[in-house]
């Protein structure tokens, strides 16, 4: 029944699949994020109140959900490796838990940064903040504990098990700020599905970078497959083939 | 029945009768209330006392800021949640977020004339983005409508 | 086979009391498992008066955080002792595959690990509470906000204890593990103190610190049994 | 009673054994044979359920064994390098302990056991206090106590002194004779009054 | 015997930073053992505000007891990579029959630690200030406080080490000996921030945490170089 | 160079050895045999200076040896169980270190060295990722380096096959023709070109 789960875990195809596919997703991915920045930063009128400090938002948001998104990959993938035993998914998480971990950075880093002008203060002990500096350390640790396995097959298991676990993390992030009165604000501004009355110019470079920052993460996540594949790969017969025709072009 | 199939059922049984709890304590938790911050209704019913720390989060009522001192440090103004309102003391920097009409959220505690000591002061903001342009424009239809209400004899 | 007429058929309760009774006396025997966590506890606390002000306001102030931090660092260091001998002497191999649920085993040994590290913890605590100048209406608090949450940092231990059992120095990474997962513990349950000196009742956070020991009770077993799984192998 | 098929299974990037085929059934003995880090330990544990990286298929009683676990487990008794025995604690109370995790208590036959392995004296005494050879016999008094028709015995005559030795070699053909099965591993000349079947691992895999 | 042409004597400086290169060669290829308790540090203090309370004014009054302690823990949990692996291998045998000073053997070794597990603590201590809003003006002393107090922990650590790296589980043990032995120098770091805090000079109990740092430097390698043969014993 | 006179040592409430007497020089090999737990490395431990639970005196080149520790350390290589390399460093950082304790810097030497027991290729390869034998040759290598003169063995042959084993025996027996001295034990029946002392430490501790 699983056949074609199957097939889609192997390596080879994925291999295959994605290297005509890479450098078409390279490119939308630097145009969108160029278009959205340059007109988030630069042309979006600044907002009555914060100025032009609001521009941080172009940002921040896509980060916050896209480590939040990332996350909720990585959790998918675990699950696919602990229940079906694909390989290929694996590989997959191992490359989510870097890039997540430095878009849970860089959100915390351009929040704070945010936070000084709007609220006052870089940092606040609030429940959104705080869980998403959870977040951090959980991906951290997940790095962290499948580096402390000599068998790379038992750090795989346990980061996948591990992964699950935090997973109850990610809606403890997303609901503090319903659940608790945080200092950060609650859902929905820039989002299109958003009632609110901000205005298409304001949210459309949001959306530029938005999808930017998503093909940034998928471009980065097929080139680190990649990588591990071969590495791990490197034995089989494709991949020596590959190597040798790599060096014949040379 | 089948014993490895009971001490399956056994399982999922437990995890069940645990997720039920789990969700009822959570519904218990709601009901009590589990915010950070308190709103000035709250404070006016009593529900703190003098000298307590906490936190006082509201919206900074129009036109009531006082700025005192040499360089305007020494700060006093009104938080409301527009049902009850609860004076706030301040010395010191404000956030540019600070404005009028808009949320503020304060650390400090009730002296015993009830005014709020803050020893932070944290701007709130809301979730509405908009141009300066597109902000007095607005402004303009609401003080219109204001003018539209006051002249049909009505109370805004 | 030699089944003689003494036999007696078990339920899965009667082994569940075998397995707890097992663990009692194991950690019984090795008093230091149980009374080094607890000095720990003891020291530590004691920290902080001598590195920050020793004025009883200022110690009543701090004394809530400080009483649940450590008690989290401690309950964290206890379980060190966890699976630790199972896994060496090869216990573990064989309750992996004994043919009764793995699951209630599991949640045994962690209770049987909780009556011995987690409970005489909380059991101390007033002592400290008391060194820390904690103003009398918060005793109760404190103590039930550590009974309700114990448990489930001892539960979310063994998860990370059960990941890193097969590593020769897990010390550090259990900590950086476990410690992020514990926090919801620590913030509601300090909260329950913390919400008693402002005035209020605490019935609210008592609740969510029980949904999370019953949420970790029914789930944690599934993620130890797990990884327990991959570290025999 | 159980069957494998097609097992395969690599390590570090080394083949261990492939395409390996054989049955156990009732009173049979089959011994794993092969030089050091052969792959004897991890055919055994892979058989038993500890160890899931593998390929092929494994059968108990004709069922596939991930459909049939607590059957399996029940059916079958592991003993590996390590004894399995907690040294604070003394053979009385390691074997009850075992007899629970099996579904039943019963103290005679506990001591029935450790009697046959030569341990009456030791009875009450921390498992700490006593040789290696000592400590494994009580892991090996489990063996009559198990109730398991299948015994994977990973060499199970370490430590054991010559009389030892010739009295659970009886005991695997005795176990074998009444209808069970054992596989085992062991370095040593196996002396069995039973029919014996052996499989070589260092023919298995591709050095 | 081969010795060829190219054979160059060394002297004792020499022959001291091979130790501290090969020290250096071990920690890097095993990142866990810096990067862990840098995590251990960050998430330990992160607990305190939020199981006390997260306003500025409290955060800054606890900060500076919050930090040293936290530093404290762990410096003494990142010991547990010193000496560790030398046992296991038999290094520390070669080590301890070397024709070279032990004492100044050890004193590198324990030096190689430091700059890869303290400093890297003392570096990362200014963002965590800032997270507990500790004053502007206290961040010199604490950092300064800190250089100097981390040696010594590390070397009072290292005892504690030398003293149980022979037995199996040493963590909680580990933290029983060695935190008393810390007290002091904790007491004059933090009390360096609560001097400044008071607007008082701290050059005073700065000189005391220089001169503990230079009696342990002095005399903790006697101790060490004891334990250690306990140990291998 | 090295003499014992009266040496005794108990462990565990249990004498190994007593009344121990013998004086080694240059140009000697000495085999401490005896069965499993007799004291043999415990005994070894005792001459090198690593334990010091025993009673007796022990002397170096007529010196009391505590009176001349560093000269003693300069003088002597020990080569325990446990191999002294450290896994996450390659075979080259490692030497260097022991060349560093021993007060000299010599990468010749070392290249040397470790050609002489076959592991040039594997110079810059970290330890971890070598077989036991492999690592064992790593801590070999250092006795040509060590230039010490007396060399205290405990299984030296241990994770080396057959050819390694001839050449280690060769070494020892060139060693000891060419002033040096050899103190070891092993379980292996030694083939050595040149003369061999042996003491049995099962006669000398009351069982
Ligand atoms: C270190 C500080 C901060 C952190 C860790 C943080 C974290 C996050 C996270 C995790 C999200 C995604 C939430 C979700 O999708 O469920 C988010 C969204 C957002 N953040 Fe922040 N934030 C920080 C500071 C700020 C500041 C200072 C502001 C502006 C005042 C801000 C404005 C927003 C906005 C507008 C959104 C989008 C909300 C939505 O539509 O759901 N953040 N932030
Ligand atoms: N924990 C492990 N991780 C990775 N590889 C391992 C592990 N344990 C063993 N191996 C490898 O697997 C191979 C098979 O080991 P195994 O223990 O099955 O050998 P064995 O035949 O039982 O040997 P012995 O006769 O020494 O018991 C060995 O080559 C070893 O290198
Ligand atoms: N760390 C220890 N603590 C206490 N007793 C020990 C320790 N190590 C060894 N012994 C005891 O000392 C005795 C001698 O041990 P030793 O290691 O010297 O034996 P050996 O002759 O080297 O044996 P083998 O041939 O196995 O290497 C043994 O009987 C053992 O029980
Ligand atoms: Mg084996
Ligand atoms: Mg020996």
């Amino acid at each position: 029944m699983w056949q074609w789960l199957y097939r889609l875990g192997s390596p080879k195809l994925f291999y295959d699949m994605t290297t005509g596919f890479l450098p078409w997703l390279t490119i939308v991915t630097y145009f969108l994020l160029i278009v959205g920045l340059v007109w988030g930063l630069g042309f979006v009128p600044p907002d009555y109140q914060m100025g032009d400090n609001f521009r941080i938002a172009y940002i921040h948001i896509p980060m916050s959900v896209g480590a939040m998104g990332i996350y909720a990959m990585m959790a998918c993938m675990a699950a696919m490796h602990m229940i079906w035993n694909i390989k290929l998914a694996d590989l997959v998480a191992r490359s989510c838990a870097a890039l997540g971990a430095t878009y849970c950075a860089l959100s915390l880093v351009t929040g704070s940064l945010w936070g000084k002008p709007t609220w006052g203060t870089y940092w606040i002990w609030d429940a959104r903040l705080t869980s998403m500096l959870i977040l951090l350390f959980v991906f951290i640790a997940i790095m962290a504990l499948r580096s402390a396995y000599d068998s790379e097959n038992s750090g795989s298991k346990a980061a996948s098990v591990l992964t699950l676990v935090g997973v109850v993390n990610l809606p403890i992030i997303h609901y503090s700020v319903v659940w608790w009165n945080t200092l950060h604000q609650g859902d929905s501004i820039l989002g299109v599905s958003s009632q609110s009355a901000n205005p298409p110019e304001v949210w459309s470079p949001a959306f530029f970078v938005g999808l930017g920052l998503i093909g940034f993460f998928f471009q980065a996540l097929i080139r680190r497959t990649r990588n591990e594949i071969l590495l791990h790969e490197r034995r089989s017969q494709w991949v020596q083939q590959l190597l040798t025709s790599k060096q014949l072009q040379e | 029945m089948h014993p490895a199939r009971k001490q399956k059922l056994m399982i999922v049984l437990f995890i069940l009768l645990g997720s039920m709890v789990t969700v009822g304590l959570i519904l218990v938790a709601f009901n009590e209330g589990l915010n950070v911050f308190f709103t000035p209704t709250e404070v006016a019913e009593g529900k703190v006392e003098a000298g307590q720390n906490f936190r006082i989060g509201g919206m900074v009522k129009m036109g009531s800021v006082v700025k005192e001192g040499l360089e305007g440090t020494d700060i006093e103004f009104i938080a409301t949640d527009t049902n009850k309102d609860v004076s706030v003391r301040y010395t010191g920097v404000l956030p540019d977020l600070f404005r009028e009409g808009q949320g503020v959220v304060a650390d400090g505690y009730l002296d015993e004339n009830g005014v709020f000591q803050a020893t932070q002061i944290l701007a709130k903001h809301d979730e509405n983005y908009m141009s300066a342009e597109v902000k007095s424009a607005l402004d303009a239809g609401e003080r219109k409508q204001a003018e539209a209400a006051m002249a049909a004899g009505q109370t805004p | 086979m030699n089944l003689s007429g003494s036999r007696q058929t078990l339920g899965t309760g009667a082994s569940l009391a075998a397995t707890l009774q097992r663990e009692l006396l194991i950690i019984l025997r090795s008093p230091g498992d149980i009374v080094n966590p607890l000095m720990f506890y003891v020291i530590a606390v004691s920290l902080f008066p001598l590195g920050g002000q020793a004025d009883a306001e200022w110690l009543s102030g701090i004394a809530a955080g400080v009483i649940w931090v450590t008690a989290l660092l401690a309950v964290m260091l206890s379980m060190e002792s966890l699976f630790r001998s199972d896994y060496e002497d090869g216990s573990l191999e064989q309750l992996l595959l004994s043919p009764q649920p793995l699951y209630f085993h599991l949640l045994v040994k962690v209770l049987g690990h909780w009556l011995l590290t987690g409970l005489p913890l909380v059991l101390l605590t007033p002592v400290l509470a008391m060194m820390l100048a904690l103003p009398g209406e918060a005793y109760w608090p404190l103590l039930l906000g550590l009974l309700l949450g114990t448990p489930t940092l001892n539960l979310i231990g063994a998860i990370g204890m059960a990941l890193t059992v097969g590593l020769k120095r897990s010390g550090v990474l259990l900590a950086v593990l476990v410690l992020p997962l514990s926090i919801p513990v620590l913030v509601f349950g300090s909260g329950m103190v913390q919400t008693t000196l402002n005035g209020l009742p605490y019935t609210g956070l008592a609740a969510v610190l029980g949904a999370l020991l019953v949420m970790t009770v029914s789930l944690a077993p599934l993620a130890i049994g797990a990884a327990l799984r991959i570290s025999v192998n | 009673m159980l069957s494998a098929s097609g097992l395969y299974c690599e390590r570090d990037e080394r083949v261990l054994f492939s395409r390996l085929d054989f049955d156990i059934s009732a009173g049979r003995v089959l011994q794993i044979q092969g030089s050091n880090g052969s792959g004897k330990t991890t055919l055994l544990r892979i058989l038993c359920g500890l160890n899931a990286d593998y390929e092929g298929e494994l059968r108990w009683e004709g069922k596939l064994i991930n459909a049939t676990v607590e059957h399996f487990r029940a059916g079958m008794f592991y003993l590996g390098h390590s004894p399995g025995i907690n040294k604070a604690l003394t053979p009385m109370q390691n074997l009850r302990w075992f007899c629970a995790n099996r579904g039943f208590a019963d103290d005679a036959a506990i001591i029935a056991a450790l009697e046959e392995f030569g341990l009456s004296v030791y009875r009450d005494i921390p498992c700490f206090q006593m040789s290696a050879g000592q400590q494994r016999r009580v892991s090996l008094a489990r063996l009559p106590l198990s109730g398991a028709s299948l015994w994977i015995l990973d060499e199970p005559f370490t430590a054991l002194d010559r009389r030892a030795v010739a009295d659970l070699e009886a005991r695997i053909a005795e176990h074998a004779s009444s209808g069970g099965a054992v596989i085992l591993t062991t370095h040593h000349p196996l002396q069995l009054s039973c029919a014996l079947e052996i499989i070589n691992l260092d023919e298995r895999g591709p050095q």
